[in-house]
């Protein structure tokens, strides 16, 4: 958990409005493990104001990835960096996602840029535990597959995959979950974190969520980033410090 | 290179080695911030308001970008007094900062009682008086933009402790001038301003404010130019020590608050962005100094050249 | 396309073909804007501020940009009641835009003199008084401030014409929506909210401020939030139109100000950098209400929804 | 007087610190005169909120270049476009010189970056006038002398030419006003321009000042730009919109 400023090796248009960022650290390279994230600063001015957390896509030897997709003024200016340039970037911050528990096949779960930071995850999972992917988008185009593995699709409009969400499609799955010892590992939009979140705690599946919220500080310190826990006696988690990855039983969506 | 800059200042009794002060709620209790900066050069650190009993906050969402600005609603999230003095005080002993602490309250006794109980507490050197928080029900502004709730505030609070007492004063009032006047004759030791200045926002789409709280407190390099129209003002009309607080991002602006009046300076929203920003800061004033010739950074309270 | 959108909205019986109108100082008398947009097609110009008197203004500097804001101290330079009369009026008659004139002056007989002047000018479809102006030293904040004031001003004026009469408030103040109330016991047609908040700003090698006046008026993105906390605190405590102001850059800004409650609103500090912002807004306005299947824009005004 | 967007053809480094923006537009090429300038939106966003004044340096076909040093924030955006970006720009804006005056010697009086306006001003003076440069700087990097013609060097420091400021030089020369009908054009800094004007009315020379405010809006809706009048009854000039040329006996410095 630092300030650095590292150099950017190249910027990519993955497809269509998704992107990739690297740059280079050795250093932030090794610190770095699936579902952290890093607070960029995506202009040399206070404007905008705000830092901007994005996931830890991948990392290959020295270089890190991050996968993003123009969502406003701050995502605009990342899109504009190129090689040579520097970015500013606090980080790794938070909790990831946890490897170490018992099972023998990772289910990924990923809604539209909620493939970010799975090519990661994939790439620290043990090479004995077997890969399970679901991914959906509104439409092919916001379809991420990037070095995922074993890819099921579903597509709102049908344009490719099963037709429907990927909510719908896990469930027409449903018996890798009986056939295997899974963990799920989810990240995505809230309804549908909340659709699987409520279908493992009743399956007793065991599952982590990568949560997102408006952040200012990212490390704690502004309180801007409460999800309620499950445990209605005690306050709010902070997703910036005690997340961004929960496990499924620990919040409330 | 030339010879030292005395960097020290003394705000109403409040003596800090240097006039940067980490703003209240923007710094937590220090743990986390301290992996970014050393903590034992800053002049001081004011803790996040500390109320009697825990507060869970408001539900998310608590913060929004605005141009050059953000508005929070956090809603005095914090600890307890208990658990403030248990858990946070023993890391804050080690930082070797000077501890002030911010408190905030619902009522007048508990606002004194807080102060009470941290008044035996001796790392902490002075207390800030939140009376101005724009995001909560209860105190927050219904104190703050009312003369004499201010006063009276000053006065039971002063009754109970013999260390430095800064209000923290709202600049939501069209007079903050005559809330300062009240702070000095009730017996404070120092204002503090701004405080943030109540703000909204929309989402255009399903028309709900952006702040799960509808209203919260704008901050950043916005409210600059307010928050230095404040502090001249009271610099102008009232003989208070005044700290300067309201979208300091640099030692710029940081000057450029001393020069309106202030005799320390506190950074908040910068702490977000740049966690190393008082250490920046710090530097900035130095070399500032020097090359203004600047013996003592005091020298620069209130220099305002009016004609 | 779809069917047509009825942009028209009645402000206190001010009635305008859209909700877009041109901010009072922001806009001259009309002239030199009119080389870059379409008067005609702006729901209404709000004149340059007109004193009984000309104003020659303050000496320079009279500007300064501030982070998404900028300061201004014109002190109300204008050409005085006769000259807008003979020399102005001809030109903005022929634009064929809603005309508004808006009043500053230092005492309630100058309101009055020059409120019964104008209300003979056909041209004129109704007054925005000025009582919020920060950069004068009469009148100004000293009326703006003042709640006595402001409902005399308004019964005062109300006395000499049937035309609608807007007071323009000061957002420089804790408690906007007492004014507001004010306003309507008294006879006022509608509020517009905000002016400038009062800001200054110093150079720090010089220590002079960087406005000649001191302070100025902060306008600008930077006060949006605060100009949307304003509306939502007059539109949720007091049943009157209003007209928001402060901080509008695009439709998306504009759409804001009417879901916190504004039947119609002024755009000032952008007519700066893209004088033909008012025609883009309308547009802008026209495919939003399009988009939310919105038939009439006055059905935005106050819908907002805080569950 | 328009809003134009236009694109840039090239950002060259004049020497220095100091920039040439070039961009392509007939139209405007055609309708600046010398002494004009564009008020130019020197980013994408809000940040910084106002556009920034800068002289028309040159035309050259349908080429305008602008010239500038880096200031402050707005021109370091401004030194950061290149080839292909397009540029926002409203002019071109206010009074120029006036060159149809009576007069056989243009005199150019330059201060620092109040070089800009000449080289358009040379380009369409009558070739039968003759032409005498005075041009001063601190110091030797920082006396630009671009496509002006006669030149008489000034520095502060003495690195180049006369050892002094160059209404000192200009008062070595004073010969040229007895034995020319001269006319003096002058842009630079406020003390430069004040001793010109003074010494010009005492001589009774013709004399053009082309001065500098902060302004917000540049073509005369937001008062922002005064200049004192010399005839005390009248009220304030603006800058923008009556000048930003004035005739030495038209104001006050
Ligand atoms: C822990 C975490 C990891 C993330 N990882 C990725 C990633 O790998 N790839 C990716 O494309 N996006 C990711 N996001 C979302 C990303 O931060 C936003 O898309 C980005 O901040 C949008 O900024 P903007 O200026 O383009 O958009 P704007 O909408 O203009 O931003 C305005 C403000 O809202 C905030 N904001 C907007 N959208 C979001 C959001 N979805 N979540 C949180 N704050 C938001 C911004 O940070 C900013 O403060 C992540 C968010 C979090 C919290
Ligand atoms: C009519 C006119 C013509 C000009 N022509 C040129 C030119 O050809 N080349 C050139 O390099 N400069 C020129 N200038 C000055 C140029 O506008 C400023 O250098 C520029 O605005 C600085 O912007 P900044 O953001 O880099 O600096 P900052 O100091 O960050 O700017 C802050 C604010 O102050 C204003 N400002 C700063 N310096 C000046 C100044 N000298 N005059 C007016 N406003 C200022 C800015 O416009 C901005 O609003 C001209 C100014 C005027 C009024
Ligand atoms: C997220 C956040 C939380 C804050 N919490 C508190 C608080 O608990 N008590 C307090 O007195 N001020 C609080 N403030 C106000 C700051 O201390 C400071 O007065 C204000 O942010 C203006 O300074 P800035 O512009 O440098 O941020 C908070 C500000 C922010 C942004
Ligand atoms: C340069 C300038 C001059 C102004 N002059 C007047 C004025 O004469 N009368 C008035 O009522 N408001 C005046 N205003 C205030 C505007 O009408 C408006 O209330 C304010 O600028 C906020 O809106 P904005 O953020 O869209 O600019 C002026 C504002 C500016 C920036
Ligand atoms: S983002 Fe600041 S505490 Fe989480
Ligand atoms: S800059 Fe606006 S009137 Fe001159």
């Amino acid at each position: 958990m630092q300030i650095s400023k590292i150099p950017v090796v190249a910027l990519e248009q993955l497809q269509n409005n998704v992107f990739l960022l690297k740059a280079r650290s050795k250093e932030l390279a090794e610190k770095s493990s699936p579902g952290q994230f890093f607070n960029i600063k995506v202009s040399d001015s206070y404007f905008p104001l705000l830092r901007r957390p994005f996931s830890i896509s991948n990392v290959e030897n020295d270089i890190l990835t991050f996968m993003f997709d123009i969502h406003g003024e701050g995502t605009k200016l990342l899109s504009l960096k190129k090689e040579g340039d520097n970015i500013d970037l606090i980080g790794p911050l938070g909790n990831g996602f946890n490897l170490d528990d018992d099972f023998d096949t990772a289910v990924i779960v990923a809604g539209g840029l909620g493939s970010a930071p799975f090519p990661l995850l994939l790439n620290k999972l043990s090479k004995e535990k077997k890969v399970k992917s679901f991914v959906g988008g509104r439409s092919k185009p916001n379809v991420i597959t990037w070095k995922l593995a074993n890819v099921n699709i579903a597509t709102d409009d049908g344009s490719i995959g099963f037709h429907g969400n990927v909510f719908q499609l896990i469930k027409k799955h449903e018996n890798i979950f009986t056939e295997n010892k899974c963990k799920v590992f989810a990240c995505g939009p809230n309804p549908m974190l909340k659709a699987l979140q409520e279908y493992c705690l009743a399956n007793n599946i065991n599952c982590e969520l990568s949560t997102e919220c408006a952040m200012a500080c990212g490390f704690g310190i502004c309180q801007g980033c409460p999800i309620e826990s499950s445990d209605k006696k005690s306050p709010y988690k902070l997703v910036c410090k005690d997340g961004p990855v929960f496990n499924a039983k620990d919040i409330l969506i | 290179m030339s010879e030292r800059i005395d960097l020290s200042v003394n705000i109403g009794g409040l003596k800090l080695k240097n006039p940067v002060m980490l703003a209240s709620g923007t710094v937590g209790y220090g743990n986390e911030i301290s992996n970014f900066t050393d903590l034992s050069k800053i002049g001081a650190i004011v803790t996040k308001s500390v109320s009697l009993n825990p507060r869970k906050g408001n539900p998310p969402q608590r913060i929004v970008e605005t141009p050059s600005g953000m508005l929070n609603a956090i809603g005095l999230a914090n600890v307890g007094l208990e658990s403030f003095i248990n858990d946070k005080i023993p890391f804050l002993k080690e930082v070797n900062s000077t501890l002030v602490c911010n408190i905030a309250a619902s009522s007048i006794e508990e606002y004194v009682e807080c102060t009470k109980t941290l008044d035996g507490e001796d790392t902490i050197k002075g207390f800030e008086i939140n009376v101005s928080c724009p995001n909560v029900k209860e105190g927050g502004l219904i104190f703050g933009n009312d003369i004499s709730s201010v006063g009276r505030i000053t006065e039971k609070v002063r009754a109970v402790t013999n260390k430095p007492i800064i209000i923290k004063l709202s600049p939501n009032t069209s007079n903050i001038s005559e809330f300062a006047k009240v702070v000095k004759d009730e017996g404070g030791d120092a204002v503090s301003a701004i405080n943030t200045l109540v703000g909204a926002s929309f989402n255009i789409w399903n028309k709900k404010p952006k702040i799960n709280n509808v209203t919260g407190g704008l901050s950043g390099p916005a409210i600059k130019p307010v928050a230095i129209a404040k502090v001249l003002e009271i610099s102008r009309k009232v003989d208070i020590p005044i700290i300067g607080i309201g979208g300091i991002m640099d030692w710029k602006d940081a000057v450029e608050f001393m020069i309106a009046g202030a005799s320390a300076f506190q950074i908040g929203t910068v702490n977000f962005i740049n966690p190393n920003a008082g250490i920046e800061i710090i530097e900035g004033l130095e070399s500032y100094c020097s090359q203004m010739k600047i013996k003592s950074i005091s020298e620069l309270t209130a220099s305002y050249n009016l004609e």
